[in-house]
């Protein structure tokens, strides 16, 4: 049965952002309009969500059609629960964030909104795509509308902020086209199926694997190449900010999970220590820098740099599992807390960035130093805020737990140095998070402009509401999540475990 | 009879609906209401968790472990929220409750003037649900969610006057220090999962009877084997060393004393901080495979009972007093885990939760009545305005050094008797440390209770300075020792539970060290190697507790104690001037233990500043310096450098461009003639 | 020595010295003139090689119409003409040398093997048509597509070339019928509903500090 | 008969007069011009030459080409020219440097 979930998914909100520039002239047409196009398309994928069967085949919702005849171009979609549920993060994300820009972004409401809905769209095609170009066309298309998002409702220095984002990603993204290239030369076709049955020998492996490293590394972002996140942040509005590091961070991870992995398996295994080594650094390097920073948003973009750094240590530790220890339950577990960490980044980043927007919106400014003993005025926003923070030092019972948890697991089954030191982030993840809480949110209040702050208003409620009731949902019973990858899971875990040489 | 899911699940799930309501809903319950729904909710799981203890031991019910709902499952690794309620659990469970009520009544009247009543009705619930779940938990997952999330509570408890600077920095020291404890910890599950292949408790014990995993060895350093085992425990002790705050991550104890006094007796002293105890008992399958592990927390407790005591004797603030003495106490039993005695260490908790408690709401009610003046320098003379509260605190701290017949003496002693008996590597060492203990245990407590309430008035009651009652956020601003009005008897929320726990401290010791200890009680709770059963042979000479206490008076931890006791006297109730005297004599000795030994500047130092340190290195150096600097942003001056070069070379004049085309003609052209001609 | 080779000894003599004259003569108009002389004398040289269309085409074309064009533009612009030939002295040793260098090389090039080939007989005239209708059957149909693109190109330039040259010029008093055509009434009165002027009130104003 | 090399040298002598020409009157942008007119000449008799010593017409409809696209350049070219001197009063190519870089 041929369904066109997909592409409504895909098209819906992209269409809706040309109908958002055509009649929302006026700022709350705009506004409101956007927001139902965001609520529709959350809607749309709540039954990509119940409509996947675990039982049934590993890729569902498949949709095929030429593009591009003479390259064998197919515009190809399909998911399976890894994408189920990283779309189902951005159509719910999106919607908050609409709603998190509500009242903040004033100037060219519509083409904010556009932009956002654009962006949207641009995601889930890439989560959805099957066809290796299809894939590149929406990784580098989603570059466009963030582009215009933090250049124009930016801060001060947003075009050195957008043209590093830019070029940076750009570099990254053009190594892998030409490892698309050659992957195409080889097989002939684009579909990312036929590229993992290329059967490519040891060298072209290695080209291929630092190809999508340098890609993938950069999206992530990965230590050494994690600079332009941050200037990013600071820069971004509130909106961008959270869609950057709730799903775009996301695509990374996904990359490494669709191409390394199941492209060039032998190389990932052989250089599998560089990932590992560099996440490593990233998770107490990163920890320590996120330690001084003096503006939230930064501190926050390096903590995310840092969890992310247990994304791509999951997958590759699955790699060394899975080839040298033959243990392949060990590599799922990997697999798994990576996927569960990057849904649960996704919405414990999202709500640290919509806490500072709700912050900043009062105050207009992100300096730790200009907050301070902000519980005893905004009480509400206290106790969200020390939520999220908790989540973001992966207390159980939240989110941000169960991914670090299952990684570490993993790892010691690889090596107990690596999780030891991996668990590092247990110390240093508190002490970043909590000495921001302390000085932003605990204390006398910290001066006359702190004193004047107004607890958060309904629709910040609803936005940080939500965002709370997904970060402990997902930490008291993430089964759901679990359950909905595992039969992907198993699958890569499969693959990775023949394709040895 | 058999225990229910539903009455397991109504113990843990009673506080929590009162936390969830009392937090949520503050406006529309009110203060009233959320105390009332609070305590009722405790009430209820207090009663049904004496329901739980009696069906075990005297209703027959089997030990119950069932899962309730899988939290996750990758293939075989499953991890499920689950209780496993045997004997063990259900004294805690009797303990946690039971105190979690009396602190629950006392703080009506403590809190009864703070702003945050019901958050602070809301957090305590929490707390009892969390530490539920801790102690009824059957896996290893959910005791680290118990285990996290009691330390979260107590995080915001000791901040819970969040506008003291001092109380936010102790809650921030508090969670850190718990979380160097929890990277050990997780490390060890991890290792359990690793080693054991599951989570589950049940599972994870009966791989300990036999199989490779006992010999298993592994190399985490090349060249140096160790055992698994091994590994395992002394990550899991870590763990326990940060919760239970042993030396040297007990620097987080002392200032949580920044907490409302109520959060101090039932979470710092009673129940959270004994997790740790109770976790190593838990797992004493896994501790009795390596002996190693064991001599290590002998170690770490013994060192932990004698030196926190010693710093006790010198500080001045009451709430710190019994802080360093509720360290030295979990040195004790600690050390009793040490020589495996953990039916021992499970019993000291025990006895030490009541009497412990009751030491720290009687400081408290005295707190409360000098008007949250804490310092005992400016105390004095209080039995005649209090006399319930010296009373209850004399017996509590009789208790506590363990004069025969009150509960302190049955457990202690029968931790030190079985030190003696142990042969276990460092056992001389602790047994040294625990009898120094003694004496030690001894001079602080009474020289706290002559402070206190002996000897002359310190105070001065100002009668026309009119000072509000309720200002605890910025009490210091006033001058010390002095009193609006003249210090008075509690109110009765406050010494109902003062008497309440007054009663177990004197008389629980009595009927149940005998089957506690040596009667097995524990059953398969706790399980101890034949050849290391020390509390096995102590029962042997074993005859009553009558015979215990009568034979406790011919045993030196009886004198020792009461020298400790007639030295406090001398020094402190009779000869007031000594002290100082003493003080000046042994400056160096003193400026040791008033410091604290200088562990909290050096990790200040080491730690945070260090930490910082690095931090601004890495990110002005690593991150701006090298990577942005010179290579981000490196690359791109490259480029317009070498652009700027090539800029020169537009000189906008056409002829300089006709120019070039013309010597690129000249050039073709000899290139041409020279592949016609000249080459081959 | 044939009489054609005379010819075009001669032609070539011409051309190559109205050649020289079009780069070394100070006035540009005499260089365009110059200029139609190079022209037409290559034209007779392109006759002698049996390109008569061509030839004509060239007469036509260059000297009718393009070389007029720079006569016209020349004599058109004012002129001043010093400082255009500055640096002329100084920069003929180094002309002469890059020529001279190029000169060889091409010769070089062109080579002796080149020197003694003959004509073959006309194509042309070998398959019985005039040149003309030789060149056009080759336009017309192996180069049909490019011929239209030149034809293109042309109509391009020649739009192009008056956009480039308008001049909007300001200031000066035009009609635009469209404009008179479309007026209304509103266009030509506004009414204006204004408070009506007190000067008392407006003394007041002003007396008060 | 003209020997082909003949017409060569003689395109090569017009070529590089143009060449010098460019030289010597680098600051004459008509001139300038003429010698572009002069080369393509050059070219278009070499064209012509081997056209009809190869027997090829293809070398004919070239010249025929090359005279288009000439006659536009040199319309367009002079359209740029007026445009220059009517903004610039100058045709002096060493004032005409806006593409300095």
């Amino acid at each position: 049965m041929a369904s066109h979930l997909l592409s409504l998914l895909i098209w819906l909100p992209i269409l809706g952002a040309i109908a958002v520039l055509a009649f929302g002239r006026e700022a709350r047409v705009a506004r409101w309009l956007s927001l139902l196009i965001a609520l529709a398309t959350f809607a749309l994928s709540v039954p990509l969500w119940t409509g996947y069967q675990p039982s049934g085949p590993l890729m569902q919702f498949v949709e095929s059609m030429a593009w591009i005849p003479a390259l064998k171009v197919n515009y190809a979609l399909g998911v399976d629960g890894i994408s189920v549920a990283l779309i189902v993060l951005t159509t719910f994300t999106s919607v908050l964030v609409i709603l998190g820009s509500w009242g903040p972004i004033e100037k060219r409401v519509s083409q904010y909104m556009a932009a956002m809905l654009a962006l949207e769209g641009l995601l889930i095609g890439v989560f959805a795509a099957t066809d290796a170009l299809l894939f590149y066309v929406f990784f580098e298309g989603m570059l466009i509308p963030m582009f215009i998002i933090i250049g124009i409702w930016g801060g001060p220095r947003r075009v050195y902020a957008t043209l590093k984002f830019f070029i940076y990603t750009f570099l990254g993204s053009i190594f892998m086209l030409v490892g698309l290239i050659y992957l195409h030369m080889k097989t002939g076709e684009f579909s990312l199926d036929a590229f993992s049955r290329a059967g490519l020998g040891s060298t072209e492996q290695a080209w291929l694997f630092f190809a999508f490293l340098i890609a993938f590394a950069i999206k992530v972002p990965m230590w050494p190449v994690h600079t332009w996140l941050p200037d990013a942040h600071v820069e971004a509005p509130t909106g961008g900010s959270v869609i950057l590091a709730a799903i775009m961070l996301k695509v990374g991870g996904y990359g490494f999970l669709r191409f390394s992995l199941p492209i060039t398996p032998d190389a990932s295994q052989e250089y599998a220590w560089v990932v590992i080594a560099m996440s490593l650094i990233a998770i107490i390097y990163i920890g320590y820098v996120a330690l001084v920073q003096e503006d939230m948003k930064k501190l926050i973009a390096y903590s995310s740099i840092a969890h992310m750094g247990f994304v791509t240590l999951g997958l590759f530790i699955a790699l060394a599992l899975v080839r040298q220890h033959q243990n392949p339950m060990g590599a799922r577990l990997a697999i798994q807390g990576a996927m569960v960490q990057m849904i649960s980044h996704g919405f414990v980043s999202g709500a640290m960035f919509s806490c500072i927007g709700v912050m900043y919106d009062r105050l207009h400014t992100r300096m730790i130093k200009d907050y301070g003993g902000v519980a005893n005025v905004m009480p509400w926003f206290a106790a969200f805020m020390v939520l999220f923070a908790m989540a973001n030092c992966g207390l159980p019972g939240t989110s941000g737990f169960i991914g670090e948890f299952m990684v570490i697991l993993a790892a010691f089954q690889d090596s107990p140095l690596i999780a030891l030191l991996a668990a590092f982030t247990l110390i240093i993840g508190a002490a970043y998070t909590l000495w921001l809480v302390k000085r932003v949110i605990f204390g006398e209040v910290g001066n006359d402009k702190v004193a004047k702050m107004k607890d958060l208003d309904a629709r910040e409620w609803i936005v940080l509401g939500a965002f709370a009731v997904a970060v402990l949902a997902l930490g008291v019973y993430p089964k759901p999540l679990t359950d909905l990858m595992e039969p992907a899971v198993l699958q890569i875990v499969k693959a990775l475990a023949m394709a040895k040489a | 009879m058999p225990l229910s899911k539903t009455l397991l699940l109504t113990i843990v799930l009673a506080p929590l609906f009162g936390a969830v309501v009392a937090g949520l809903f503050r406006r529309q319950v009110g203060r009233a209401g959320a105390a009332a729904i609070t305590i009722a909710g405790v009430a209820l799981s207090c009663a049904l968790s004496f329901y739980v203890l009696y069906q075990l031991v005297w209703g027959g019910a089997p030990v119950f472990n069932q899962n309730l709902y899988t939290w996750f499952e990758v293939g075989r690794i499953s991890a499920n929220v689950g209780f496993m309620v045997d004997r063990l659990t259900a004294m805690m469970m009797v303990v946690v409750t039971f105190v979690s009520l009396m602190v629950h009544i006392y703080t009506i009247g403590y809190m009864a003037e703070d702003d945050g009543f019901q958050r602070f009705f809301s957090y305590i619930a929490l707390f009892t649900f969390s530490m539920l779940m801790l102690v009824m938990s059957n896996n290893f997952l959910q005791l680290f969610f118990g285990w996290e999330a009691v330390g979260l509570v107590s995080y915001l408890l000791i901040g819970f006057w969040f506008k003291r600077p001092s109380a936010i920095f102790a809650n921030m020291k508090a969670f850190l220090v718990n979380r160097v404890g929890d990277f050990g910890f997780l490390l060890g599950i991890a290792g359990v999962l690793y080693w054991f292949g599951s989570l589950d408790y049940a599972q994870v014990f009966q791989a300990t009877l036999g199989g490779p995993i006992l010999t298993k060895t592994v190399e985490i350093f090349a060249g140096h084997p160790w055992s698994v085992a091994t590994i395992v425990c002394i990550c899991l002790f870590i763990g326990a060393m940060g919760k239970s705050a042993q030396v040297p991550l007990h620097v987080w104890l002392p200032d949580s004393m920044e907490g409302p006094t109520p959060i101090s007796a039932l979470i710092h002293a009673a129940t959270m901080v004994t997790a740790g105890i109770f976790m190593v008992a838990r797992m004493s399958p896994l501790f009795e495979l390596s002996e190693t592990a064991l001599s290590f927390v002998l170690v770490i407790g013994a060192t932990t009972a004698l030196f926190t005591g010693l710093i006790g004797i010198v500080q001045n603030d009451i709430k710190r007093v019994v802080a360093y003495s509720t360290l030295s106490q979990l040195g004790y039993m600690t050390v009793a885990l040490g020589v495996s005695a953990y039916a021992g260490g499970v019993y000291h908790l025990m006895t030490h939760a009541f009497f412990k408690a009751l030491l720290f709401l009687g400081a408290g009610s005295v707190i409360v009545a000098m008007h949250h003046e804490q310092d005992m320098r400016y105390m004095g003379g209080l039995r005649k305005y209090m006399p319930i509260t010296w009373i209850t605190m004399w017996l509590g701290s009789l208790a506590l050094a363990g004069a025969p017949g009150f509960a302190g003496f049955f457990s202690k002693d029968a931790i030190i008797e079985a030190v003696g008996e142990s042969h276990r590597w460092g056992a001389g060492y602790a047994y040294f440390c625990v009898m120094a203990g003694v004496f030690v245990t001894a001079l602080y407590s009474f020289r706290l209770l002559y402070m206190t309430f002996h000897g002359k008035e310190r105070f001065v009651v100002d009668a026309h300075h009119g000072h509000g009652h309720d200002d605890h956020g910025d009490h210091g601003h006033h001058e010390p020792g002095h009193l609006a009005h003249a210090p008075h008897e509690s109110p009765w929320v406050i010494t109902l539970p003062l008497v309440l726990l007054a009663i177990p401290s004197v008389l629980i010791g009595w009927f149940t060290i005998g089957p506690m200890l040596f009667d097995g009680w524990f059953r398969a709770a706790i399980r101890v190697a034949e050849h290391n059963d020390v509390l096995k042979e102590l029962g042997h000479e074993f005859h009553g507790a009558g015979a215990m206490v009568l034979h406790g008076f011919t045993q030196a931890p009886f004198w020792i104690a009461f020298a400790g006791f007639a030295v406090a006297t001398y020094i402190w109730l009779l000869n007031p001037g000594i002290a100082d005297k003493a003080k000046n004599a042994l400056r160096p000795l003193y400026n040791v233990l008033a410091n604290k030994y200088w562990v909290d500047e050096l990790y200040q130092a080491v730690f945070a500043r260090g930490g910082v340190a690095l931090g601004r290195g890495l990110w002005k150096g690593g991150d701006a310096g090298v990577i942005d600097g010179l290579v981000v942003n490196g690359s791109a001056a490259v480029v317009a450098r070498v652009s700027a070069t090539v800029r020169w070379l537009q000189s906008g004049y056409l002829y300089h461009y006709a120019f070039a085309m013309i010597l690129g003609l000249i050039a073709l052209l000899g290139g041409v003639y020279w592949i016609a001609h000249a080459a081959p | 020595m044939s009489f054609q080779l005379i010819c075009f000894y001669a032609f070539a003599a011409v051309t190559v010295g109205a050649a020289l004259a079009v780069v070394t003569l100070k006035s540009p108009v005499h260089a365009a003139l110059s200029l139609v002389l190079t022209f037409f004398s290559t034209a007779c040289l392109w006759l002698l090689a049996d390109a008569e269309f061509l030839a004509i085409a060239l007469v036509l074309v260059y000297v009718g119409a393009v070389m007029v064009l720079f006569l016209f533009v020349v004599m058109m612009l004012d002129l001043d003409l010093d400082p255009l030939r500055e640096g002329f002295v100084r920069a003929l040793p180094f002309g002469l040398l890059v020529a001279v260098v190029m000169l060889a090389e091409m010769l070089a090039l062109i080579g002796v093997r080149s020197m003694d080939l003959q004509a073959p007989v006309d194509p042309a005239a070998a398959a019985g048509m005039s040149n003309t209708v030789w060149l056009a059957s080759a336009l017309f149909s192996e180069f049909l597509l490019p011929f239209e693109v030149a034809a293109l190109i042309l109509t391009v330039g020649i739009i192009a070339a008056i956009p480039l040259t308008l001049r909007h010029r300001t200031g000066i008093k035009a009609q635009n019928p469209s404009r008179q055509v479309r007026v209304e009434a509103r266009d030509r009165i506004r009414v204006v509903k204004m408070q009506a002027e007190k000067p008392a009130a407006a003394n007041q104003e002003t007396s008060a500090p | 008969m003209i020997p082909l090399s003949h017409y060569l040298t003689l395109g090569a002598i017009l070529f590089c007069i143009a060449v010098a020409g460019i030289f010597i009157n680098r600051k004459n942008v008509i001139v300038l011009l003429m010698a572009i007119e002069l080369m393509l000449l050059a070219v278009n008799t070499n064209f012509v030459a081997f056209s009809r010593y190869l027997g090829d017409p293809s070398g004919q409809v070239f010249v025929f080409f090359i005279l288009t696209v000439a006659a536009a350049e040199a319309a367009i070219g002079l359209a740029i020219l007026v445009v220059l001197f009517r903004n610039r009063a100058t045709i002096n190519v060493t004032e005409i440097d806006s593409l300095k870089g």
